[in-house]
């Protein structure tokens, strides 16, 4: 029951196959892999901070933000784009930082911090540029997320990572820490440091997806635009519970790919445009309510993310 | 007055109550008794409207009841009063206790009328420490167990169902719940008292019912049962051989710790040695700092001041490091990761302080005496005592040298609390300094090498063991000038 | 004595009036660097005409927040609504215009709080869905702004009397109106209970589930009512005037910076009024000193945080 | 609102302070420029374009054809000068000596396009010593702000107020307002009302479309597979470019196999032109509404092995470099930038008592790959616009971004 998410996964990639065959060849099916690929990421990020009962609503901006910081640094020179895409993982580790001290030692509500550092961030950045993207990446930068072998390899390292991570120490203490964080507490997890940590990780994933996007499709001032939603929407399809404690990072990120495959299929049966939307929202809210209903509420579960207020 | 017949309710295909009658009678206390896990909870949930039972009928007063929704319970007359206080701690007194039921005055709460009937209510039951726009927030646990009370004398309840209501109550609040209790009676209520503790039941109860794994064993009249009776009842066996033999004193080790004049905010002074292989018990009344103590040995509430051999710990990890453990008063908030797993759950301790993850989880966990050992089960569906033997578990993994048990056996069947007993003294003659801390006194007397008595932040005296009850409450309770 | 009272005046004052008072520091640095031109008939309006949509919505949401739970549909609401309006009133029919945007937000507000209580979904989840469906049903139905208001109803955003215009007034109508439902009805009361606790409410007889749909009814109405001023100050119905104002999480952001708590339980309209002030107030200081709209995201950002920080301080002493 | 009796004196005492209302009593029912969403006219078989706008109206795009062909009156060099098809209207009422105070509503900054055309605005204004204060509100992209801020600037005694509305329908009750108070100067996108002293835009939508598809009826061999990318449906200027493509794709031979929209994502636009190239095999031409993401287009053919098909794109620096890197074949036509100037410059005119054309309509001349070369500038950022009409302004070209 833990992976439901796979069977909607193969079954709205049975439907694709029906339409466009092309995606069951290797090829195809890499290209859709590629494709969903930042998406992946960003939900395998996001399911460390949902995990631990926390949100993380600033993936979207720091996106766009990686990739205006990085054209305008990089500026077309081949030469500085390693040091710059060391800066841009320095850069997302270190808004994740920020995330995850404000909210666990200023113990402000992380859908609060994160909300005001989307804002932040958004605004810092076209502060610096004066508005629009300036300068332009490089060949080499764009390799990551416009090559497919390249793509697909960044994101099952990514992946292996995620679950690796979630599979050792740091991921048990984290998901113990979402469930109850006094016991937690009690029993020696540095509760602070695990959850800045899972910030830190939302924030790398970002970087990295910020990366793998400028990459995929150049520099753009929205490229960045509803990701946080598009990802804590993947997370939760994948059955992640929302107040944390709950969830695998596997089936987050078949979430994200069932995610992708609805926009892909939406858009191949030229539902396109006007109601897709409404689908969307309908299959959502369907899934999570399936999710739900299957699992009763033995204990009243945490109302909401913020595990702070008090 | 009350009736309930053939009752049957299962939880995720799990039958949890079959076939259960019970009734009660205006101007009667009925007490129901059974080990944890054995229903209690249920059949009080069913009857408050929490649970829709399967099977079975309510009636009250000859009338068959259904109730959907807690209201629809209210509205009967029945109204409980719950073992964890369900009250609002940013809302007022008067709030609270009309929560659900806000009297009205054309359309607009009406708020005087409210806060004076609760001023009347408080008044009722002797209470003048606090009033009715007090956030209930501020109060001590005992007030707003009286605010509890008053919900429940609010609603002009026929049927009042207690589940424990002592289990948060210091001794003297206890008196004060007793007369409580005698009162509501002879104002010709039924009221349903739910509880582990023999003494309040034979105190307070004209008839006693027995639970067992869902079913119903026995309603008596209390008069006619004796304690060993009732909990062989409870058990279904004789339980001849209650606590594992003491310590010989050659079995006790050297001083593992060794705390001279600590305290804090709390505590003051506190002299006490724990040795490798000693129970050392630890009595007092709520609110003499027992758990304060537990905490700061722990490192959880460290102590500010005082010398602590070998480490006066700052925090719980240098605690840990350090060797000792805490298995807390409050399994669910403060033990276990409910939604996680067996194995999580007793490997969090290790994981935490990095110590790798032990491979013998398995092994620890039949050492504990869980059945079945599984670790992949989620904690949240086992028993209290099984809970309590993962929180064991859990703390076995980084073998410390002292652990601190505070109310082990709270909220444990019968038949796990003996095996819990065993393990603790099977880990003290493995050379564990144990320091247990327990509101039971004939569990604190049957277990303890010796017994240390704790009075407003300071130790007030040591005792040997098998003191007598009176004893240990005389050194508890004295007020200040004997002291 | 008076330094007494004025000790415990300080250690009892409650977020809303920590945000009042920002709110004066800022209008006093606004009057300070602005002069004149700041306090001028046409900032006091702008500032009022500003904040009265937000206002409103943030009303709306500050129920829905008080109750536990929160509403991001409230943006594409506020379209759908202003387009039912104004597509109703084309014909000069302003009392069935206003009927049929109010019937459209309550019936969202009900399905909002149904999936949240019987189908238990989160309140993030099912208001981000519903919002991808009225999305859906905006971009099916509408290319553009559509409908017209009859001047007549156009009043209602532009008139103003004195200094105030009519638009302030509907926002402190339905401020004052929300303000007697919290503070003098058993909805109100129970709105908070079940904010606080859930299980304490249902505990205590409450009907939660019924509870929460109330609370999204009226703020899905609220959200209805913002989008009739809307309508009526545009002079048609828009489709996107609600996801481009960023009435969604701009009213959570007013909300919390009220003071009222993310979780639940705790919190008012008086503070919400007041967050909405401050924002309006604050970007009239920006406008004034023709602040670059990018800087204005950053200090809103930080506000917003350092307030609630700020409150969580003031909590825990 | 009858809670207490308090409450009604102050009311009544703020009824005698004075009722007002900032709301114009005179209706204004005429349309001005490309904008009245009413009338369909070409009535064509559908060839995959699906049914025409809502938008389009047949006589501003017979209006916006003929344009494209007349010389415009005015400095040849300084084409935001220039005006088509002039009928002068007479501004001797607003004429005042002195210092300007001019103010500015702008819709929004949020995209490349409008960055472009703000600078050139703040350095145009930056060249009239006469102009001592330039008062400019920003509305985010939110009509209700817009609103307000135009409300608030024509009590900030402006001289003139130059408003670039954000939408159309909506704007118009506001800006009808502030005619009654100053003289308006409406650009870019306009209102339903012609009390402004002028409306300044270039030729248009039809034409920005019509160039775009015809460049491709030329390029691309008959039964050719067009897939066309739009943006998003509902903003007229966008739309009316999308009906003049419409018109001239349906009298072609070409097969319009899809007609999608990118939301202006760089990677949706990837990702679209990907699945049409798996579909179809190939594709034989692409038609744009904007050219923000045409070289995400250009990079999916390149990603999938193909060459790129002829492509429509816009003025943008990164679309013309690619262009002329990969010698493709492609046309921009152009919704030029320098349309910020010009209303600056109205305005110091309409405020000497000059006439100016009442409706200004500006020349919008397409990149061919005959003049690539005189539009693109090196060291300018990718999202810059070629049309700036920047290039003598001061502070070229370091305030746009460029390197020196």
């Amino acid at each position: 029951m833990k992976y439901a998410i796979f069977v909607v996964l193969v079954l709205l990639l049975a439907a694709i196959a029906l339409a466009n065959p092309f995606i069951l060849e290797p090829a195809g099916f890499l290209a859709f892999v590629k494709r969903a690929a930042p998406l992946v990421i960003l939900a395998a990020g996001q399911y460390f901070v949902i995990v631990s009962g926390e949100f993380d609503l600033s993936v979207g901006s720091l996106v766009t933000v990686e990739v205006v910081v990085a054209a305008r640094l990089i500026d077309g020179n081949e030469a500085a784009t390693w040091p710059v895409l060391a800066l841009l993982l320095a850069l997302g580790l270190l808004v994740g930082l920020v995330n995850g001290v404000v909210t666990t030692l200023l113990r402000v509500p992380s859908f609060i911090t994160t909300l005001g550092m989307m804002l932040i961030l958004s605004g810092a950045v076209f502060l610096w540029t004066g508005g629009a993207p300036r300068g332009a990446l490089s060949q080499t930068f764009r390799i990551f997320g416009r090559d497919t072998l390249y793509a697909v390899a960044i994101m099952v390292v990514v992946g292996v990572a995620a679950v690796l991570l979630t599979r050792a120490t740091y991921g048990r203490t984290l998901i113990a820490t979402g469930d109850n964080e006094r016991a937690a507490a009690l029993s020696g997890v540095r509760v602070t440091r695990t959850r800045i940590l899972a910030f830190v990780i939302s924030g790398l994933a970002a970087a990295v997806a910020g990366i793998m996007l400028g990459g995929f499709a150049g520099v753009s001032a929205q490229v960045g635009q509803g990701l946080e939603f598009s990802a804590i929407t993947a997370v939760v399809l994948g059955g992640v519970a929302l107040g944390g404690g709950r969830g695998s990072v596997v089936a987050a990120m078949g979430g994200a790919f069932t995610l992708e495959a609805m926009f892909t299929l939406l858009n191949l049966y030229g539902i396109s445009g006007a109601l897709e939307y409404t689908l969307q929202g309908v299959i959502i809210i369907a899934a999570v309510a399936a999710g739900a209903v299957q699992l009763p509420r033995l204990t009243p579960t945490p109302r909401k993310g913020d595990a702070h207020a008090s | 007055m009350l009736s309930m017949r053939e009752i049957d309710k299962s939880f995720l295909g799990v039958r949890v109550l079959s076939d259960i009658s019970l009734d009660a009678e205006a101007g009667e206390v009925h007490a129901l008794v059974g080990e944890n896990g054995a229903g209690k909870s249920t059949l009080m949930k069913i009857l408050a409207g929490v649970h829709t039972p399967e099977a079975g009928t309510i009636s009250i007063d000859g009338v068959p009841v259904t109730f959907g929704h807690p209201l629809d319970a209210q509205r009967a007359g029945v109204a409980i009063i719950y073992q964890e206080l369900t009250l609002l701690p940013e809302r007022s007194v008067a709030e609270n206790v009309f929560l659900g039921r806000e009297p009205t005055r054309r359309g607009m709460v009406d708020r005087s009328a409210m806060e004076r009937q609760t001023s009347k209510l408080l008044l009722e039951l002797g209470e003048s420490t606090f009033g009715p726009r007090d956030a209930v927030g501020r109060l001590s646990v005992a007030q707003q167990q009286v605010v509890e009370i008053c919900k429940a004398l609010s609603v002009d309840a026929r049927i009042i169902v207690m589940d424990e209501p002592t289990a948060s109550l210091a001794e003297h609040e206890v008196e004060l719940l007793y007369d409580l209790v005698r009162r509501l009676r002879e104002r010709g209520m039924a009221i349903l008292y739910i509880s582990h503790r023999m003494r309040e039941i034979f105190d307070l109860s004209q008839r006693v019912t027995v639970l067992k794994d869902g079913a119903l064993v026995a309603t008596r009249n209390t008069a006619d049962v004796t304690q060993s009776e009732l909990v062989s009842l409870m058990v279904g066996r004789e339980l001849s051989h209650y606590y594992p033999p003491r310590a010989a004193p050659e079995e006790k080790g050297e001083v593992v710790i060794s705390i001279r004049g600590a305290g804090n905010a709390t505590l003051h002074d506190i002299d006490l040695d724990l040795r490798a292989g000693e129970i050392t018990g630890l009595a007092g009344l709520q609110g003499s700092g027992r758990t304060e103590l537990a905490k700061a040995v722990f490192g959880a509430e460290p102590f500010t001041h005082g010398t602590m051999t070998p480490l006066r710990p700052r925090s719980v990890r240098q605690a840990i490091a350090a060797g000792i453990g805490l298995v807390t008063e409050d399994r669910k908030a403060e033990g276990l990761a409910l939604r996680q797993s067996v194995g999580d759950n007793a490997l969090l301790v290790s994981r935490a302080m990095g110590r790798g993850t032990a491979a013998r989880v398995r092994e620890l966990l039949s050492r504990v005496r869980l059945a079945p050992p599984d670790p992949e089960r989620e904690v949240r569906y086992l028993s209290g005592g099984n809970q309590q033997k993962v929180v064991l578990a859990k703390w076995m993994t980084v073998a410390p040298r002292v652990l601190v048990f505070d109310e082990p056996t709270r909220g444990v069947d019968v038949g796990a609390k003996a095996a819990i007993h065993e393990l603790i003294r099977e880990l003290a003659r493995e050379g564990m300094a144990v320091l247990m801390i327990s509101s039971e006194l004939p569990e604190l007397i049957g277990m303890s090498d010796r017994i240390l008595v704790l009075r407003e932040g300071r130790l007030a005296g040591e005792l040997p063991p098998g003191s007598s009850e009176e004893t240990i409450m005389h050194l508890a309770a004295a007020d200040e000038a004997a002291a | 004595m008076s330094e007494r009272v004025l000790g415990s005046l300080s250690l009892r004052m409650g977020p809303a009036q920590v945000v009042f008072l920002a709110l004066l520091a800022v209008l006093v640095l606004g009057a300070i660097v602005g002069g004149a031109e700041f306090m001028s008939m046409e900032t006091v309006v702008g500032i009022q005409q500003r904040s009265a949509a937000l206002g409103i919505v943030a009303i709306g949401q500050t129920l829905a927040i008080l109750a536990g739970s929160l509403d991001l549909s409230v943006a594409v609401l506020i379209s759908l609504t202003s387009l039912v309006a104004a597509e109703m009133m084309e014909s000069g029919n302003v009392a069935g215009g206003v009927a049929g945007a109010l019937a459209v937000s309550v019936l969202v507000g009900l399905v909002n709080g149904a999936v949240i209580t019987k189908f238990k979904v989160h309140a993030f989840i099912a208001t981000l869905g519903m919002t991808l469906v009225i999305k859906g049903v905006l971009d099916h139905l509408y290319d553009g702004p559509a409908g017209r208001v009859p001047d007549s109803f156009q009043r209602l955003g532009y008139d103003r009397i004195g200094p105030i215009p009519v638009s302030a007034l509907l926002w402190a109508g339905v401020a004052l109106a929300v303000w007697f439902i919290l503070t003098r009805t058993r909805t109100g009361y129970r709105i908070y209970a079940v904010g606080g606790d859930v299980e304490v409410a249902r505990l205590s007889g409450v009907r939660t589930d019924r509870v929460v749909i109330i609370t999204h009814v009226l703020c899905s109405l609220c959200a209805g009512i913002a989008g009739l001023l809307l309508a009526s100050r545009l002079g048609a119905g828009a489709p996107t005037v609600g996801t481009d104002g960023g009435y969604d999480l701009e009213s959570i952001a007013a909300v919390v910076l009220g003071g009222t708590a993310l979780a639940g339980g705790r919190g008012g309209v008086a503070g919400t009024v007041g967050g909405v002030l401050l924002l309006a107030v604050l970007d009239s200081l920006f406008n004034l000193l023709e602040v670059n709209s990018f800087f204005k995201d950053v200090v809103r950002g930080v506000v917003i945080v350092a307030a609630v920080a700020v409150y969580v301080r003031r909590r825990k002493s | 609102m009858r809670r207490s009796t308090s409450l009604a004196v102050v009311a009544v005492a703020l009824l005698a302070a004075g009722c007002a209302s900032d709301k114009p009593t005179a209706t204004v029912t005429a349309s001005q420029g490309a904008t009245a969403p009413q009338a369909s006219a070409t009535e064509s078989p559908a060839a995959g374009t699906g049914e025409q706008s809502k938008f389009f109206v047949q006589a501003d795009y017979d209006a916006q054809l003929a344009m494209r062909t007349k010389q415009a009156q005015g400095p040849a060099d300084k084409p935001w000068e220039q005006a088509i098809d002039p009928q002068m209207t007479d501004t001797a009422g607003y004429k005042k000596s002195g210092d300007v105070h001019l103010c500015f509503s702008n819709a929004a900054v949020n995209n490349p396009w409008r960055q472009v055309g703000w600078k050139n605005m703040q350095a145009e204004v930056s060249l009239h010593k006469e102009i001592t204060k330039f008062t400019a509100l920003d509305a985010e992209g939110k009509d209700d702000k817009q609103i307000s801020d135009i409300a608030e600037l024509t009590g900030k005694g402006c001289d003139a107020l130059i408003v670039s509305p954000n939408t159309t329908a909506t704007l118009t009750p506001a800006v009808e307002a502030a005619c009654q108070k100053v003289p308006v100067i409406v650009f870019d996108r306009g209102v339903e009302t012609d009390c402004p002293v002028t409306f300044i835009n270039p030729i248009g939508g039809y034409a920005f479309g019509a160039d775009g598809a015809e460049f491709l009826v030329e390029k691309v061999p008959a039964g050719g597979k067009i897939l066309a990318l739009r943006i998003l449906p509902g903003v007229d200027v966008l739309e009316t470019r999308w009906s003049a493509a419409k018109v001239t794709f349906d009298k072609s031979q070409l097969e319009v196999v899809g007609v999608e929209f990118t939301d202006g994502d760089a990677a949706k636009t990837k990702n679209i032109v990907s699945d049409y190239v798996q579909r179809h095999g190939k594709i034989d031409g692409v038609w744009m509404d904007a050219g923000a993401t045409a070289v995400a287009a250009i990079e999916a053919f390149e990603d999938a092995g193909l060459p790129v098909p002829p492509i429509v794109g816009e003025d943008q620096q990164d679309f013309l470099q690619k262009w002329k890197d990969n010698n493709l074949t492609a046309v921009a036509p152009t919704y030029p930038t320098y349309q910020w100037r010009t209303p600056v410059i109205a305005a110091l005119k309409i405020l000497k008592g000059e006439e100016v054309p009442k409706t200004w309509k500006l020349p919008q001349p397409k990149i061919t790959a005959e003049n690539l070369d005189q539009y693109l500038k090196p060291n300018m950022p990718p999202l810059h616009y070629a049309l700036c009409g920047c290039e003598t302004l001061p502070g070229f070209p370091a305030n746009w971004g460029g390197k020196g």
